[in-house]
């Protein structure tokens, strides 16, 4: 692992700290009345959606959850055109009709973040599918979480994508919670990634808050799947260190748990890395840490400034086709 | 008569159940410690137990299905899907299972299972998290559909639908929750199926509203009244069984009529009411059946949009204006 | 011209679209060896082989999902579900996902997905395999809804959805499978969508058919004919879009309609159609608007309850005949 | 094993004789127009049923599949009023508003057969939530095919058995085939038994054509279930012997493999093992055969003589309690 070269892990600091700051950020701004939607944010588990998509190309796609802009900012979303979204702006990438759960971006190889619960999954079985029938060595990777894997949905995209040996990987961010309700009272094991010899592809786990650790477990993931070898389901453990949506009351947290959880925070723990383990000099980290400042400062500001959608707009983007209007 | 919200009318239906039935219990996502996303069941736990308030795996297929197993076997399951949009992951259960079950056996399957479902926008929840289901199974023998549109009433049509030996989709509008009105003590209090309620007596126009559009309907007549538009306002309370006699009488008596919904007017509740009210009410009519409700384009993430794609107050006073020309 | 059946007309667009466009595939259950439960697609396996004919597991989510993901990175899917009345197994995927994946991307998602399907009772195979699901996504934008009723339509409504962009469910009936009838062998045939077809002309009625009642509407006018009642025939071919021109000006020429369909009654297709003309049609009619479909309850195995709960050319007939008193 | 008594294993003849001789014989009355739906015979499974039923019950309670006949039989059913029902009569198990696909009788624990693959599982895991809920030491057994292990309801109602330790059996009929297509090209596993690991339950493998072996199995998984220890997957390899309805022409049987599995015919194999295992003579077994024949020949005149549904009959039993006619 001390192999990796300093720019390397450099760039995977900034992903994992770009994410965790977007989301504060994005916070802040629905605080401050900028975004009116709900969000679910990812602190905690910016690991898992960096270290996932550092193994994928651009022209690999993933297929995301209502916990998403880990993973979009992850496979190259642009922090401008996602707040801009959250915002509900018209340039926004969604031009402000999905908001934060259905941020998609089809050149990034972004499916769609998905605001049903293992919605998502079938899809990039079907993505891996048409790969696979085109002989193109692409991938496909599905994010889900823990509860996710409770719904028929994943059963049966598994089953296709294990019996046709599809490019596609599973992974599965096991935070510990599907919303109010603990792992553990939703599915009678905890390492999930058991579930996999269901459908006769491995299982791996991994620990969810090491980024290079996900990184290491998906490409060798996506070497088995561009190499015709089948899906592979990871599950990254991991912790989400805030509320379900923001302002969950998390009635139900375990008293401790949290605490503990954050001793391990993925940030801090990767910076002190970057120190001890590749010598880096703080005020290196430091440059990152205020270039990726100043690029959500202008995320902000781009999102803040931009276009409002008229009413009008609303009635886009249904059809590709609306038959002279008859569709409506 | 002492005033309540919606919300806990519709908890107090059930614990008063649940206390007077031992076959009645709840169970859903995070029904139970989470107290229901929407806080309507908090504190059932603590009275009733594990037993008797279960938090499910996020399953819908198996959630519905197990209620319908448990129902076959002589209990009376209250079982929440916790948003309308997810009642199709339930799809088949709800169709081909539950509402089926009676009629294939001859009769002889009962089966007493309420699904209680929330529907409607809340503001910015986007095109999965906003959907009003109210017609999506109305073309299923075999379901009733209760539209509760106060907290009398969604205490009382609870009540019936707990009571009763069939199953019952039971809409519950995000937006109602927080309504406060009066609600009756006697615990044997109960608003039968199929009798729709003159929440206003007019002679020019009826408004027949389904929901949340009652309230927007008994706002759009206050407005009228000033321009000397006098409507009727009828609140269905239920779809399935509808009551037309009434609807009938009434539209006999004012010759106009308004069909108000918070569905997509294409194939929503009031496509059924309207074609119903064509054929056996054609000769009482002044003028057209108009249709109030969403756009049809899936409900946005803007809060612009959403509006704009949203019936509101105005589009029932623009629409019975238009009756009036000289008005408009 | 020469005549082929329904199902050769069905499979002849299938396999014409494939020559031409190697992004169209067929995928569904027993759709390869087996040549499809229906005969529809036999010995297309054997022309386009293993990579472009299917055979899936019995998944319905996962065969609607994967059409969808295929889609989204531009393969044109054709996915069968043996019978409508399987749909709802996949209810998710088509309303929550397939449908709105275009308008939620901010109309950057396309997804020339077409969903085959069968509908109708076959005869005695009772209420889980004998539904017409017409109208069970009508109220969903974003989708399209076509029910061919003739062998020509068949094929051109088929080329029309397989080269367009946007998702279709195409409904088949059952029994027009055998029907055999004229189809042009025009490689580039289309039949648009939104173009109701007036198969009959009259002056006393209007008949608006829907799939298989359209056949049973020709016979019942030509019995009305015997009786001096000259009614209209339409054909709707697409309920979404529905071609409300051409429905309203053949009401505005005859003043009476009847619509009819196989599906239910209640929230049936008819629902939508008979609202749109009291709506935007109102004062062009001389009566009610009167529903022909199956009675509300579900379809029973026995032949003689059966044959009660369809609708037939005789029940057509006594609506025609209630139009005038003295015939009845 | 060859502990078993006598009259045991010569009743356990006479079950499997029965089902066998039924399934003939309601073929038999369908090709002579008594039956007019289709059958899905269970040839060559009988061992299966029989066997599993056997450790059950009279208020333990099973549901079924479209291949359900044996099912039923096994759990009890009177034949008789099962070939009332295939032959749609007024005094068959529902009323012949089910027909073979529909058969229930909750006095005998027959939660009813079902037509969509996977759809009964989850109201087993359902009956069993009662029993647990009410401490009642009553247990549920599903049956279903190897294909609808690919459901996406198999999955939610296994993992909420297991999380649960619901007193539930998952009975899987491994038959090679779900409907046209080989088990092999619908999982990529052939040894279904192994995905209950995923839900933390044990996964037995039995000989499907051994009766015996398949009772031992049950008795055990059932006295588990009584036990509190949670649900039981079980596997019986076995093999359809005719189509997978009657009139399928089968074109995609492997050469050789029904010849092979015909040797291993459940009924004249175990036979034979009467008479060289329980020394039974010849005499007895005929005996047992001849009331056999002699039941079934009782059950068809029964059938043929029973009377067929008045057409109003079609409007009973679609709710318990019909508000009045309001609800058609
Ligand atoms: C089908 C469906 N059921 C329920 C929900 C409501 N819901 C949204 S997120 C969530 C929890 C999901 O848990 P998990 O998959 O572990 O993801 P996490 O939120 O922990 O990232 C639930 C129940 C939903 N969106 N979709
Ligand atoms: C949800 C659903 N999909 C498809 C079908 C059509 N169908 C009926 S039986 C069958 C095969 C079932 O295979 P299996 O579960 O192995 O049972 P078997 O017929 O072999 O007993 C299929 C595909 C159905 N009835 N329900
Ligand atoms: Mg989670
Ligand atoms: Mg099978």
């Amino acid at each position: 692992m001390a192999n990796y070269k300093k720019f390397f892990v450099l760039d995977v600091y900034r992903r994992i700290y770009l994410v965790r700051e977007f989301e504060l950020r994005a916070i802040e701004e629905r605080r401050r009345g900028l975004i009116p939607g709900f969000i679910h944010s990812c602190v905690g588990e910016e690991a898992t959606a960096v270290g996932a998509c550092l193994a994928l190309h651009q022209d690999d796609v993933i297929t995301s959850t209502h916990r998403g802009h880990g993973h979009l900012l992850a496979k190259g979303g642009d922090p401008k055109y996602m707040m801009a979204e959250l915002a509900a702006r018209s340039s926004g990438y969604c031009k402000g009709r999905g908001g934060s759960l259905h941020i998609a971006d089809f050149d990034l190889g972004i499916l769609g973040a998905n605001g049903i619960v293992g919605g998502g999954i079938p899809a990039a079985v079907g993505a891996a599918l048409a790969f696979s029938l085109r002989k193109e060595k692409r991938v496909a990777l599905s994010f889900f979480g823990d509860g996710a894997t409770n719904q028929g949905s994943f059963h049966e995209a598994a089953n296709m994508a294990g019996l046709w040996k599809l490019p596609v990987i599973f992974f599965c961010e096991n935070n510990l919670y599907g919303e109010g309700t603990p792992q553990s009272k939703q599915a009678p094991l905890c390492d999930l990634a058991k579930r996999a010899e269901s459908f006769c592809f491995p299982g791996v786990i991994v620990d969810g808050n090491d980024p290079l650790a996900v990184y290491e477990a998906t490409r060798e993931a996506v070497e088995r799947a561009r190499a015709g070898e089948g899906p592979t389901f990871i599950e990254g453990k991991t912790y989400r260190f805030r509320g379900h949506y923001e302002g969950d009351p998390q009635v139900y947290r375990i008293p401790g748990e949290l605490e503990e959880w954050q001793a391990r925070d993925p940030i801090p723990t990767f910076r002190q890395r970057l120190i001890e383990q590749w010598s880096i000099a703080e005020d290196e980290i430091k440059q990152v840490e205020d270039s990726v400042q100043q690029q959500l400062n202008e995320a902000v500001a781009y999102a803040s400034s931009a276009p409002i959608p008229q009413e009008e707009e609303a009635l886009e983007g249904v059809y590709a086709d609306i038959h002279g209007g008859k569709v409506f | 008569m002492r005033e309540i919200s919606y919300s806990e009318a519709i908890r107090e239906a059930m614990c008063e159940e649940m206390r007077r039935d031992a076959s009645v219990f709840l169970m859903g996502e995070d029904v139970g410690v989470f107290g229901g996303v929407w806080g309507v069941s908090h504190d059932m736990l603590q009275e009733f137990g594990e037993e008797r308030v279960l938090d499910t795996p996020i399953s819908e297929i198996a959630i519905v299905g197990a209620g319908l197993g448990a129902a076959l076997v002589g209990m009376r399951p209250i079982v929440e899907i916790m948003f309308g949009d997810f009642l199709m992951c339930a799809g088949d259960q709800i169709v081909n299972q539950v509402a089926k079950a009676r009629f294939m056996s001859g009769g002889k399957a009962s089966v007493p299972l309420t699904i209680r479902v929330t529907s409607g926008a809340p503001g910015s929840a986007a095109a999965q998290h906003s959907q009003s289901p109210e017609s999506w199974f109305m073309n299923i023998p075999g379901l009733k559909i209760v539209v509760p549109a106060t907290p009398a009433d969604a205490k009382g049509l609870l009540k019936t639908a707990l009571r009763g030996e069939d199953p019952v989709i039971f809409l519950e509008h995000k937006m109602l929750y927080g309504e406060v009105g009066p609600v009756p003590e006697d615990p044997d209090f109960m608003v039968p199926f199929g009798e729709a309620n003159i929440l206003r007596s007019g002679k020019d126009l009826t408004i027949i509203a389904v929901g949340i559009m009652v309230k927007k309907a008994l706002e759009a007549a206050a407005q009228l009244e000033k321009e000397s538009i006098d409507a009727e306002v009828v609140d269905v309370r239920t779809l399935v069984p509808l009551d037309k006699p009434t609807l009938i009488a009434s539209v006999a008596r004012t010759g106009r009529v308004i069909v108000a919904h918070e569905a997509h007017v294409r194939s929503g509740p009031g496509a059924e009411i309207a074609a119903m009210l064509a054929e056996e009410a054609i000769e009482y009519l002044d003028g057209p059946i108009v249709r109030v409700g969403a756009k049809n384009v899936p409900l946005p993430y803007s809060p612009v949009l959403e509006q704009f794609v949203l019936p509101g107050v105005a589009d029932i006073v623009r629409a019975a204006r238009s009756f009036w020309p000289a008005h408009t």
